[in-house]
């Protein structure tokens, strides 16, 4: 029968070689574009393109003071939109000897902590729905409005809360906050009992993931992979642990890691670290000092000349900001490391030689989010 | 925030003072204060490249977990094996750019991380390499680390810098059509503004 | 066969689901209760108070149209533009007064945070879908009626699962 | 600047009632006129003693004492049984409303509502059934949508898939007995038929891929021939015991030939089996792999939209209520009912009546009753994996099929002939009842 027309003129010389595009109009990978080639089922090349949403953050970031960088430097991420403004901060107050009240490093431990939860959540189902578990992608949405209503109650905004600022956060708490979020914490936790039974113990699931996309743990220090994805190869490397910033060093915790590195170990290691997070801010809760949240700035905090370059471990992995600062109200360069960015050079590394069906297994669990890669 | 509307001029005044002041009096500022406030881990690696190369490489500053070295274009794959090899820091975080026009220079700046050396896993280690701006050219370190390969890309397209030896320098972010100077020069400016 | 074990408990978790009580705010019946009356803040604690981030509120007996909210939101949204209004107040001389468009809004609230006179804060109104770009330009005496937005459920938890309601 | 033209409801009622007079219009002057001339040239038939005319026929409708004979009649016409019962609109109905129960109980599965506001404000009594009118909606949104045929291509073949798939599928309901007589084509090879028609999909599919001149189609189309013909082949083998246990092809007399055991309890390793490759056949989840979205959109449906896409869909329902009328058929004794209820014997409910003549009388009622509670639940079991399992990968879902599937259903057929050789069930029925 021969190949339909359209595909025998993209043959290769080997006629057997297909050039697919996944994306940036796929249902299956974002703003972005993964030129797979195949020969039969077995991927042979793939070539991450990305690009479809640069917007210039780090240019825009030129012209707006540090306040007014705020807004729109979530918006890269705003599945985790504290995760991704906390170093912006944390690196502002460096340059500007902003002293952050204690209260409000707590505070700001459990916005990123309840962020995490979100982000992990969202990244859960829409890895559910690309295995084809609509389930999956129903129950950590819905489950996610549990936080995103704890969320809105502290900073008034469901997903882009603009509540990070240099020298603390926008506003305190509410009054039944805390009540409020042992509650939906305790709910949550039960909630994600029942991910395990029909997802995580799927034995669909477990034929899926396991075994698939080894990323061995030498590999993944060489390619520079980092968060949940570096873990589940084998490298407990996490931030808040070993660079503790704001309160991380006062709470117990632990970092879970798994030495197979495949597919599963990336999709188990975030639902540990939702339990873990859920320990973490019922002790910053439970620790939280009373007092002022914010130190009083005036409407252009400046610095001196100087560089800092913070990093916080977010939902993705380690996030940094290369902050150059040249005695003006307003940022020299802002260089944003990215965890998703840095997932890249993994991704054309994993999908050489595995199956096509095994695409999306492997592509999100690498944690790969095209808005915050571009910036 | 009242001054806001005259802000431009303002700011493009302020930084030709503070150009000068960020790129070469600051490295020499620290080297005043290092003697007074280095710790023993931060000057342990120092004093392991100071060993090593000597008078080619310049300490801009040495923080606590954050060290900067200044490394000339020759010596900088060098420098990086010995970072990798020897020294252990083998994640790479990030390749940044950064562009001063006043001194004519571009600034490559590559950020590594350590990974399995327990002592050094809460240090980020920071070298920056000067390049000249009508021709910024720097061997790639793809060979020391894989990881730099996309970050490498992104400041050949934002900056102009030439990685020689990169095996796909070319178009990442940008439209494909992108017909005009690398965006993040300062002499490139967002319309409008 | 270890996988029918695996497989039998995903089943029964789906079907034990069935009876599970359903989740889903159902929206135009049913609306969210938010906390406080909308996002203020004080200029003299220097802190903010929580609330939604819905539209905005304008008391007209306090703006001094000083411009500061318009320059906060220049390097942001660039929303608030000021404009001439009618009436003359004291302490309002060139009787200027923001005007917010709502289609450039990202609803960060550092407008109310620019505020020194506790004349802009925020509500909890969020129903502001319009027909025309035109008709999200709110006017100063748009922005100063008080909304009516009534939220009449939060999330209740209980042994049958959480539900809106 | 484009501006759009102002939506006025009054031009709205206006066109509507121009249209109504215009239609009147047309009637009264040419086709009324047109029914008497032929009336009065050709005789009216005469239908089981009563002389068929136009005023009878009006006057039915006021008195259906008149008609009831010939509603009778109607039901045992072939035609009858084809397009309405047990034919292609009870089967599109029930596709319907299997459509609708997947949605729901999906739904209450994940914890969420499904479909709600469709039929709420509509009917007042049905409030607790929100989202009854979305399957109306859904059609007439499919109606109105424009289908996109894409450049290159192969037209002929890209028109006629979507028909030929509800064609076949609607053919398989041909041989499937929905009550005791109830069965369009009553033929003594009728499980063989099944097969044959089953044949014709992967080919469809197939043929549907490769006219639409894409890629992901064309991979789509490729992944659907192999999984329909890797689990054909079980399919087949796990029928094979009934029919060495019941000795007959006819789907019929299968049925009968369970009276006293339905066969899934003899051969629930068949019945296991047999569920497992309809799930297969059917491309629904775990075995959606044709259809895989997130690795190739829409596999081999990517380039169907509107109402072609919406027959593939009918199709596919079409498809799945044949089969769970197979199942039911094959396995669960068809249109009798559990064990216990045929002892009832005299008890059982009256049949349907109207006006002193018998319609169907209660052995049928009570057949198809049962025949349309037991394919209902099947279908229903049909769709539970959908909420609880992800998709299966091409690999193991091919090895599953020829690797473990097969082996499995030969066993089945060892199972089979043991029972026949024990004599403990077969085409003479099981020891103990003496066969006719």
């Amino acid at each position: 029968m021969g190949l339909p027309p359209s595909m025998q003129v993209e043959e290769s010389e080997e006629g057997r070689i297909l050039t697919i595009s996944v994306g940036p109009q796929h249902p299956g990978s974002g703003h972005f574009r993964l030129v797979v080639k195949v020969d039969g089922d077995i991927i042979v090349d793939a070539d991450p393109d990305p690009g479809y949403v640069h917007r210039g953050e780090e240019k825009m970031c030129e012209y707006r003071n540090y306040i007014q960088n705020i807004p729109h430097l979530e918006r890269p991420m705003i599945a985790d939109s504290c995760g991704i403004l906390y170093p912006f901060c944390l690196g502002v107050e460096e340059i500007a000897n902003i002293p952050v009240p204690e209260r409000a490093k707590y505070i700001r431990v459990i916005m990123a902590e309840l962020n995490r939860c979100i982000f992990e959540l969202y990244w859960l189902g829409i890895y559910g729905i690309f295995l084809g578990h609509s389930t999956m992608f129903m129950w950590p949405m819905g489950d996610r409005e549990l936080l995103i209503d704890l969320a809105e109650a502290a900073t008034g905004a469901r997903v882009t809360h603009a509540y990070f600022v240099p020298g603390g956060v926008r506003n305190d708490l509410p009054e039944n906050f805390k009540e409020r979020a042992f509650r939906q914490l305790d709910y949550f936790k039960h909630r994600l009992d029942q991910y395990k039974d029909i997802f995580y113990n799927n034995p669909l699931f477990l034929d899926r993931t396991k075994g698939v996309g080894v990323l061995s743990a030498q590999d993944a220090i060489n390619l520079g992979v980092t968060g949940p994805v570096l873990r589940a190869s084998g490298v407990k490397h996490d931030i808040r642990k070993i660079e503790p910033y704001d309160v991380y060093d006062q709470l117990d915790f632990e970092v879970y890691s798994m030495n197979t590195g495949d597919s599963y170990a990336r999709a188990y290691v975030p639902l540990l670290e939702m339990y873990e997070s859920i320990n973490i801010i019922k002790q910053a809760l439970e620790k939280m000092p009373s007092g002022s949240v914010r130190t009083k700035l005036g409407p252009n905090p400046r610095g001196p000349a100087g560089e800092s370059f913070k990093r916080v471990e977010a939902g993705r992995g380690e996030l940094a900001y290369y902050l150059v600062s040249d005695g003006t109200a307003k940022p020299y360069r802002v260089k944003m490391s990215v965890p998703s960015f840095r997932q890249i050079p993994a991704m054309s590394y994993l999908l050489k030689g595995s199956k096509l069906a095994d695409m999306p297994a492997i592509y999100w669990s690498l944690n790969y989010w095209p808005v915050e890669a571009d910036r | 925030m009242s001054s806001q509307g005259d802000q431009p001029e303002e700011g493009s005044q302020a930084k030709a003072e503070a150009k000068p002041e960020a790129a070469k009096p600051e490295a020499a500022k620290p080297v005043v204060q290092k003697p007074v406030e280095i710790p023993a881990l931060e000057k342990g690696i120092i004093e392991k490249f100071t060993g090593r190369f000597g008078d080619k490489i310049k300490l801009v500053y040495a923080k606590p977990k954050r060290i900067r070295f200044n490394v000339k274009t020759e010596d900088v794959l060098d420098f990086a094996r010995f970072l990798h090899d020897e020294v252990g820091f083998d994640q790479p975080i990030s390749v940044a750019g950064v562009d001063y026009p006043k001194e004519n220079i571009i600034e490559v700046v590559y950020h590594i991380g350590c990974c399995t050396k327990p002592e050094y896993t809460s240090s980020v280690f920071a070298f920056g390499l000067k390049l000249p701006r009508n021709d910024p050219k720097m061997p790639t370190l793809i060979p020391v680390y894989g990881g730099v390969e996309y970050h490498e890309r992104e400041t050949f397209e934002m900056l102009g810098v030439i990685f020689e030896g990169h095996p796909r320098l070319e178009r990442l972010l940008l439209p494909e059509d992108w017909a005009d100077i690398p965006p993040l020069r300062k002499d490139f400016s967002i319309k409008g503004r | 066969m270890s996988g029918a074990g695996g497989m039998f408990k995903a089943i029964e978790s789906g079907t034990k689901h069935l009876i599970v009580r359903r989740f889903t705010l159902r929206y135009p019946e049913q609306k969210l209760k938010f906390v406080g009356d909308g996002y203020q803040y004080d200029p003299k604690q220097g802190v903010g108070i929580a609330g939604y981030k819905g539209r905005h509120i304008l008391y007209h007996d306090k703006c001094t149209g000083c411009q500061l909210c318009a320059i906060a939101c220049e390097g942001i949204a660039e929303a608030i533009g000021m404009v001439k209004i009618d009436k003359t107040w004291n302490h309002n001389k060139k009787s200027i007064m923001p005007q917010i468009d709502f289609g450039k809004c990202v609803f960060c609230g550092l407008c109310v945070d620019a505020c020194p006179f506790y004349a802009l804060f925020m509500t909890d109104d969020y129903e502001l879908a319009a027909y025309t770009k035109e008709h999200l330009i709110y006017t100063p005496d748009q922005l100063a009626v008080k909304p009516k937005y009534q939220g009449n459920v939060e999330i209740k938890i209980d042994d049958q699962g959480a539900t809106h309601g | 600047m484009a501006t759009v033209q102002e939506f006025s409801f009054a031009e709205f009622v206006k066109s509507i009632l121009w249209l109504t007079f215009w239609i009147l219009v047309i009637f009264t002057l040419i086709l009324l006129p047109i029914i008497f001339i032929v009336l009065f040239f050709v005789p009216a038939p005469e239908i089981a003693g009563i002389e068929m005319n136009p005023y009878l026929l009006l006057t039915m409708m006021v008195n259906p004492q008149i008609g009831a004979p010939l509603i009778n009649l109607t039901l045992d016409q072939p035609f009858f049984k084809v397009a309405v019962f047990p034919g292609f609109t009870f089967a599109a109905l029930f596709a319907t409303a299997i459509i609708f129960v997947e949605r729901k109980f999906l739904a209450k599965m994940q914890i969420r509502v499904g479909p709600y506001y469709a039929g709420r404000e509509v009917f007042w009594w049905a409030r607790s059934l929100e989202g009854l009118l979305q399957m109306l909606a859904d059609l007439l949104k499919l109606l109105g949508k424009e289908v996109i045929i894409p450049a290159g291509a192969d037209k002929p073949i890209f028109w006629a898939a979507p028909v030929v798939l509800v064609v076949a599928s609607s053919a398989l309901i041909a041989v499937i007995p929905a009550g005791p007589g109830w069965v369009i084509a009553d033929i003594d090879v009728g499980l063989l038929a099944v097969f044959a028609i089953l044949g014709f999909f992967p080919l469809t599919a197939l043929l549907a891929s490769w006219a639409s001149n894409s890629k992901y189609p064309f991979i789509g189309g490729l992944r659907a021939l192999h999984q329909m013909i890797a689990y054909e082949i079980p399919l087949i083998l796990s029928v094979l015991g009934v029919v060495i246990l019941s000795g007959q092809l006819n789907l019929s007399k299968i049925v009968v030939a369970q009276e006293p055991y339905w066969y899934i309890l003899l051969l629930p390793i068949g019945a296991f089996v047999f569920f497992i490759t309809a799930l297969a056949e059917l491309e629904r989840v775990p075995f959606d792999l044709p259809e895989a979205e997130s690795e190739i959109v829409a596999g081999w449906l990517t380039e169907y939209s509107g109402m072609s896409y919406g027959l593939i869909q009918l199709a596919s329902y079409i498809k799945l209520y044949a089969l769970a009328g197979l199942f039911v058929t094959l396995f669960l004794g068809g249109w009798m009912g559990p064990p216990p209820l045929a002892f009832l014997g005299p008890n059982a409910p009256s049949g349907v009546d109207m006006f002193g003549v018998e319609l169907l009388s209660t052995q049928e009622a009570v057949g198809i009753l049962w025949f349309v509670v037991k394919t209902f639940g099947v279908a229903v079991l049909m769709l539970l994996p959908r909420g609880i399992n992800p998709r299966i990968r091409i690999d193991i879902l091919l090895r599953t099929g020829w690797a473990k599937l097969i082996a499995i259903s030969f066993i089945n057929i060892f199972i089979a002939l043991a029972l026949l050789y024990l004599g403990v069930a077969g085409p003479a029925g099981p020891v103990g009842v003496i066969s006719p």
